[in-house]
């Protein structure tokens, strides 16, 4: 077999130019290995070689991400490696944010096999650990044995494109695809076993967790409404008539910006819905009664509002994968901060 | 003068079954019916005049697969472990060959390494596959089985439910007749199962958790039925069980699809949380009984059934629960319900379930969830996909192939192989917890 | 009130029961029920009755209430939505039946309806 | 998304029928509306009196944004 070549992503910490106040340091790449690398290749031995080592200041990538991320990109291609590996990052949060977009952007970019690793509480965890394979680390630079331990075999499958196991037998963290495997104990034996565990109070891992449901702290209310710039947001999918976006009426793949500059009622000639999970009827008759902007208007003549956001924002909830509406949900909020918009109104079906 | 305190003091309560296990390492076809140094010997001919007793089986073919040969089953109806009363109440699979007996106590003998399995086109898209041998043969507990195999032809213009009935009677009445040839060998091995009352489980093992073991049965209809002494489970309410009662055949399978998930009597007369539970009776826990509740299709039943799940967990002051699922889709509600409801009542619950993931593992995997099921075992996702190379002989019909579920026209592939999702090989993901297949 | 596209369960329930039978896919079905659902209607039968899976069986009945409790139900719509899911998930799978192999579906699709009639002794 | 426009800092009031499934997506300020397909309206009602209803529930949706809550809150009526 032949050697797998391999590209690592540090930053400036673990290249040993500087702490933090090297942070702002532009990328570079240099050939052979630099600082961690030395463990990869020790675990390595024959079967992988690192041949290029690309380090970049965690504070430039994360305030220059675009720029940092195209220029990495274009060495990693002309490198053409089996695999990338970036980090491990540990608890460095702006580290780990930055592992993860170069990890996953390789990977979904270039289609190079990568890997990455940190704790799991580290910011960047929760953001990519379903984007890449990532590797669960301890919370500080004194774990990089351990972490090289389980990275290194992990890299190799990764990098001959062998079939990767399942999470808990590869040591990456789940990343929301179920893989199958045998275990050693049948499935009684072990819910016995957890059993016990559950009632001695002792610590237990479910093989399945439920979808989790996190929750937010609500915000101080407005202090005067009628001073507030209100903006408006439905997952009812109002659209202008002819759904100028295309938007799908379930599983949606993106969101519209509508402009409702001088429009003081929805009619049924001008907007209707795109949801595909009620019937339709209704909200074609009369749009408002999804979107009640002919009421918020007479409300922003009448001063009992500042004013009305003159664009409001429609998505489809229906079968929309939680993280898509996750990230509309992000994008909408920071457009909305964006135009000074003080109070938000949601409206369901 | 009836002392109360004292009568209840000296009422034992205790109930024992000593299992006893005849190994069977080959079945033979013979002249006569007889186990003889491990070997079960059949014959044929009166084996064949017992099934067409039944005047809808028309016809009726024997085989035999062994382990590791390159032998498919298919479609599968239902594995029986044969099975015979030696002493105590009731015999075998009571209510519906033996009498109306409370069974669970005495001695009973197991054929161990064997099987009888049935199979049969019942409907057109009847499941189940069992492979003797290749990478198939890994998912399926009964590979490992030698396996007497009963291909039963219905007479012409019959329902789907007599079929079905048929069959069933088929197996159970050809398990009753081979358990019968071991009634005076000697076991090879015995262990011996115990459980007890309230007060002397209470007085025998203070400071163990109290725990029992709650089963899930379908219910819902043809194809989806199972049979507590005979009585339909979608007409109990949750009751009380002996866990040795189940290990008598107390519990039958009439159930035929969704062949990962479903539990073939095998596996009720063999359960494997009734089995684990037992080894750490006494140790680190105090096994009281087994619940049975089922799985109905209306959902007021649902409610019913787990409120009623929930309460015998309160009167019987238990800590925990095992909770195993049988089936697909909606036994998922049941699950939930039966999981909130039970913790809800300050009893720690860990459930066995497994997974439709999708076959690449990113769908939600059960159709229903609730944060409080915090304690979860899996028995895998079930929409995996599965080459199976081509057997050099197939027991029943191939051409049933393309029709179980989870594949296509494609799936049975001119050179013989078979692609598809594992659920349609029997046993490969059962939610007591008989395999070691899992994911995460 | 069940909601059918199975022609056994038209066919061969007594007289009393309300049926609603239509013409259409078993998507369709749960598509029905669940704007039912959001009408206030409660669900009575599992959407997912049965353990033949959604990408196998093209019958599906499920019953509802006979009328709209006029206040939307949110178990009965959860129940419907994560049927929808259900459905969504599964490799869709062409076609393939013969016409004896429908029948059978037929026959266990109205089996389930029956058992839940016994249920409410209708 | 209710909950990431909440994250971002910006007060909102989440008007949806079902109010289970606003408590399980994670909203804190609710107002239950209608009904699914006509959530602010109501068909059998006049347009004059249908509007007034739909300005009787956004009004209450501004209640809902003018009031401090310390965890997840319907307003009723």
């Amino acid at each position: 077999m032949t050697k797998i070549k391999v590209v690592h992503y540090i930053n400036q910490f673990f290249a040993q130019i500087g702490g933090e106040e090297k942070a702002d340091i532009k990328p570079e790449i240099r050939q052979g290995i630099v600082g961690p690398g030395m463990a990869f290749k020790a675990a390595f031995g024959d079967k992988a070689e690192i041949v290029a080592t690309i380090i970049c200041g965690d504070s430039y990538f994360n305030e220059n991400i675009d720029e940092a991320k195209k220029t990495i990109l274009a060495w990693v291609k002309k490198e053409n490696p089996d695999l990338f590996i970036a980090g491990p990052a540990f608890n460095a949060g702006r580290y780990g944010v930055a592992c993860g977009t170069i990890a996953a952007a390789v990977k979904e970019e270039l289609g190079i096999p990568s890997l990455t690793g940190m704790y799991t509480e580290n910011p960047g965890a929760d953001m990519f650990k379903d984007k890449v394979y990532m590797v669960a680390t301890k919370n500080s630079a004194a774990g990089m044995r351990d972490a090289v331990k389980i990275m290194a075999p992990l890299a190799l499958k990764l990098g001959n494109h062998e079939p990767i196991g399942a999470s808990c037998q590869e040591g990456y963290i789940p990343n929301g695809i179920r893989v199958n495997f045998f275990e050693k104990e049948r499935g009684s034996e072990r819910a016995v076993k957890m059993l016990l565990a559950k009632l001695a109070g002792k610590p237990f891992t479910t093989e399945y967790p439920m979808p989790s449901f996190d929750r937010v702290e609500p915000n101080p209310p407005v202090a005067d409404i009628t001073k507030a710039k209100i903006g408006i947001v439905t997952s009812g999918g109002i659209v202008p008539k002819g759904n100028p976006d295309h938007i799908e009426s379930s599983s949606a793949s993106k969101f519209g910006e509508y402009d409702i500059t001088g429009v003081n009622d929805l009619t049924s000639e001008t907007f209707e819905t795109a949801h595909g999970g009620y019937d339709p009827v209704y909200a074609n008759e009369d749009p408002d009664r999804v979107l009640p902007v002919d009421v918020l208007r007479d409300l922003e003549k009448e001063g009992k509002i500042g004013s009305l956001y003159n664009k409001y924002y429609a998505t489809v909830g229906n079968g929309t994968a939680v993280a898509s509406a996750k990230k509309y949900g992000a994008e909408i909020a920071k457009r909305f901060l964006d135009a000074g918009v003080q109070a938000v109104i949601l409206t369901s079906t | 003068m009836y002392n109360i305190a004292e009568r209840q003091m000296e009422r034992s309560v205790i109930l024992k079954l000593e299992l006893g296990y005849i190994d069977i390492k080959d079945i033979k076809f013979a002249d006569k019916s007889e186990i003889k140094d491990g070997i079960l010997y059949v014959n044929t001919e009166e084996l064949k005049k017992l099934v067409l007793e039944d005047e809808d089986i028309k016809s009726v073919a024997f085989d035999i697969a062994k382990p590791g040969e390159s032998v498919r089953i298919t479609p599968v109806k239902d594995v029986i472990e044969p099975r015979v009363k030696i002493s105590g109440r009731g015999g075998v699979f009571p209510g519906v060959i033996g009498p109306v007996d409370t069974v669970g106590d005495g001695v009973t003998y197991a054929l161990r390494g064997m099987a009888v399995v049935t199979a049969g086109k019942i409907v057109g898209f009847q499941e189940g596959l069992i492979d003797m041998s290749g990478p198939g043969a890994a998912y399926t507990p009964f590979s490992k089985l030698n396996n007497l195999v009963l291909v039963c032809d219905p007479i012409d213009g019959i329902k789907q439910h007599e079929y079905e009935h048929a069959v069933r009677f088929a197996g159970l009445k050809a398990a009753v007749y081979l358990g019968e040839l071991a009634r005076n060998l000697k076991a090879d091995e015995t262990k011996v199962f115990e459980t007890c009352g309230i007060v002397e489980g209470l007085t025998k093992y203070p400071g163990l958790p109290r725990v029992a073991y709650v089963q899930m049965l379908q219910s819902q209809g043809l194809m989806h039925d199972t049979y507590v002494y005979g009585v339909d489970a979608k007409k109990i309410v949750p009751t009380i069980l002996h866990p040795t009662e189940s290990m008598d055949g107390a519990i039958l399978s009439g159930n035929c699809v969704s062949a990962c998930d479903k539990n073939p009597t095998y596996v009720h007369e063999n359960n494997s949380v009734v089995a684990d539970l037992f080894a750490e009776h006494g140790k680190t826990l105090n096994f009281v009984c087994q619940i049975i509740t089922n799985e109905n299709v209306y959902l007021a039943d649902k409610r019913r059934s787990s409120d009623w799940t929930a309460k015998l967990c309160k009167m019987l002051n238990l800590d925990g629960v095992i909770l195993s699922q049988e089936g697909f889709g909606n036994p998922d509600t049941d699950l939930i319900m039966n999981c909130k409801k039970i913790e809800a009542e300050g009893v720690k619950v860990v459930m066995i379930t497994d997974e439709y993931a999708g076959q690449d593992g990113k769908s939600q995997s059960l159709a229903d969830a609730d944060a409080v099921a915090d304690a979860c075992v899996t028995a895998g996702n079930a929409n995996q996909v599965i080459v199976l190379p081509k057997m050099d002989k197939v027991i029943g019909v191939v051409e049933q192939v393309p029709k179980l579920a989870g594949s296509n026209e494609h799936s049975l592939r001119p050179d013989g192989t078979i692609e598809a999702e594992i659920q349609i090989i029997t046993g490969a993901t059962n939610e007591t917890g008989f395999g070691t297949l899992s994911a995460r | 009130m069940i909601i059918t596209n199975n022609p056994l369960v038209k066919a061969n329930l007594p007289e009393e029961t309300k049926i609603v039978y239509m013409k259409c896919s078993y998507k369709d079905i749960l598509i029905k029920v669940r704007d039912l659902c959001y009408a206030g209607f409660l669900l009575k039968t599992h959407p997912l009755s049965g353990s033949v899976k959604p990408n196998e069986t093209p019958y599906k009945s499920i019953m509802v209430s006979d009328a709209s409790t006029g206040k939307t139900d949110f178990d009965s719509c959860e129940l419907i939505s994560n049927a929808i899911s259900t459905y969504e998930k599964f490799a869709k799978l062409p076609d393939k039946w013969p016409k004896e192999v429908l029948l059978d579906f037929q026959v266990v699709d109205l089996s389930l309806m029956q058992n839940a009639l016994k249920s409410i002794d209708l | 998304m209710v909950k990431e426009i909440e994250r971002a800092g910006l007060p909102v009031v989440h008007m949806c029928t079902v109010t289970p499934i606003s408590l399980t997506v994670g909203a804190n300020r609710i107002v239950p509306t209608i009904a699914i397909p006509h959530p602010l309206g109501n068909p059998a009602l006049e347009p004059a009196e249908e509007k007034k209803l739909r300005r009787k529930l956004v009004e209450k949706a501004l209640k809902a944004l003018s009031t401090p809550v310390d965890k997840q809150t319907v307003f009723e009526k």
